[in-house]
């Protein structure tokens, strides 16, 4: 059994990347490999938005990475990387004197140097 | 060894000449999303390039969401569960 | 009347710009435009039969355009040296559409005011 | 003197369309001509954001528009793309039970419905 | 008279052929953002096919922004206020 | 210790890759990781000197690539047939690089534990 990191630089909806990373991290699980995190970087920082709200027909990805994480895959997202698109955990918010935040527990605001931590597994792949 | 994950379609994109040129006998491809459009390319010069390597994966899921269900032998078919597989065949994977 | 031109140059699912274009078209023919829906390069995907696009978590749009005539929207053009290339013919596509060449697309895309792309 | 509507579809930051659309209207307007407004689609409507914290070197694109909107542009972004993509005005926000909203006054959460609108001008152009 | 405006690097994506495929002997081409690395392409076939024709542009902002300053004579050079201008001289715009 | 292989694959300035490839870099580099900066296809653009982004409103991020040292980034590879494609030679660049056939390219490439491309 291996463990694997999964870096995600694609955006939800505007790209498949990050469905092709739902489906392979869950048949990763499902063959017993262990997932060490999952990094939203890039454009894929809007997998980390609280606020994703597509119509009932199309899947809500956001829930879908809950749902992981209820299965223990730990969620990370480039917090610099964030912030330029406009989510922002509740540091930023309140040094902007937000009432709101759009990033939210689990998902956890990370700097680079926690995806240098999830380099620490068998293999990266990158959507 | 590495394995390639190609993601763009060859008919848009020149990402397949690119991973084509850095490929060693042993590496291997996967073509998957809009990079399984390449079964339609049986005329193009890369499509040549593909059928003379060992080592064309193509992701089953990504084809049948695209309506495309003719594959040549040449190319082995996966699924999730094999592709999850092959990453640890190889040793390091490269995203196009 | 305005009118618009929408020209499709992506293939589908594996970005947005097919479902997002498709949604333009129609609220522009149900507010009475005149729409031109061009489908060049790989934009001719989406009209590929037989699309199961649930299976990569994806919504399948594409049973929409059998509806595009409920729209008002019947002028639906594709680009016959895409489609070859493509090693595909008219039989592959979900809809009936105009085949034109190049030359004559783009004389068809000049009868429009306004042209998009996605 | 004639009047342009602007439809911009790629996302700031990750594409250079949005500085390009601003450089243009800025142009446009110099040399007299009007712009009967922006309209956001696609992976464009984090220019709707009024949460995008860049780094202090770095544009702040927002900031841009709303200068824009001073000089009379009006803005709209398409209310659909934007909640699928967790930019959510007033009535969204409200739905969801949330205290704040990153789509605000005088950006103007519009249907497709608007675009069509802002077809009646001399020239579409679209970054 | 259609203004086609190409953004993508002709080295990397195909957009430069699609659109050199609708353009009538009439229409205009800017190339802007990583469009202007088509300078580059000398060698390349796609930039004979510029070289035949006429109403080739090129935004100048986007050249000095990619340290690029050498430009052959049959492209000709526009800053965004003669972009603005040439929107209006060309009857619609196509974006790429 | 790990060891990261960052492959640059576009141009900058029209995407934001490049920068936040860099950006990556610089935060392994100070990991202590050992870094490996490769430059392929369009990405060999990216070390083009004189580059002036403030003029469309971006972030001149290339000046940075002449600290890597301090970063303890040594090894940056260039592509020689991206680079002879695109009409440059090793003069066009802003900082010494080590040039390498794609076979070559590709020898270096698997001496890393991961790779990642931008």
């Amino acid at each position: 059994m291996a463990t694997f990191s999964i870096l995600v630089t694609s955006a939800p909806f505007d790209s498949q990347g990050s469905n092709s990373a739902l489906q392979f991290i869950r048949a990763a699980i499902e063959s017993g490999h262990s997932i060490s995190g999952v990094f939203f970087y890039q454009s894929a920082i809007t997998n980390a938005s609280a606020w994703q709200s597509p119509p009932a027909d199309e899947l809500q990805l956001h829930q879908e990475w809950l749902a992981l994480h209820q299965a223990g895959v730990p969620l990370h997202v480039c917090a610099t990387a964030a912030a330029r698109r406009g989510i922002l955990g509740a540091d930023e918010a309140q040094a902007k004197n937000l009432s709101g935040t759009n990033l939210q527990e689990p998902v956890l605001a990370s700097g680079l140097g926690q995806l240098m931590v999830l380099l620490n597994s068998d293999r990266l792949v990158q959507f | 060894m590495i394995l390639h994950l190609l993601r763009s379609s060859p008919f848009s994109a020149l990402d397949i000449a690119q991973s084509l040129a850095l490929m060693d006998q042993d590496d291997g491809l996967l073509l998957m999303q809009d990079a399984v459009y390449a079964l339609q390319g049986q005329d193009q010069p890369w499509f040549e390039q593909l059928q003379q390597r060992q080592g064309i994966y193509i992701l089953k899921e990504d084809m049948q969401a695209r309506g495309l269900s003719h594959c040549p032998s040449f190319i082995e078919q996966v699924d999730y569960s094999k592709f999850v597989t092959l990453t640890l065949t190889f040793d390091q994977v490269v995203t196009w | 009347m305005q009118s618009i031109a929408i020209i499709n140059r992506h293939a589908p699912h594996g970005s947005s710009h097919g479902q997002e274009a498709l949604d333009l078209a129609l609220v522009a023919g149900s507010f009475g435009q005149e729409v031109g829906l061009f489908f060049i390069g790989d934009g001719v995907f989406q009209l590929l039969r037989q699309q199961q696009p649930e299976t990569i978590l994806r919504k399948n749009y594409s049973k929409t355009f059998a509806a595009l005539e409920f729209y008002d929207i019947n002028t639906i053009i594709v680009c016959q040296d895409s489609l070859k290339e493509r090693g595909l013919g008219e039989d592959d596509l979900s809809v009936a559409v105009e085949l034109l060449s190049p030359t004559a697309l783009t004389t068809r895309l000049k009868q429009f005011q306004h042209i998009v792309s996605f």
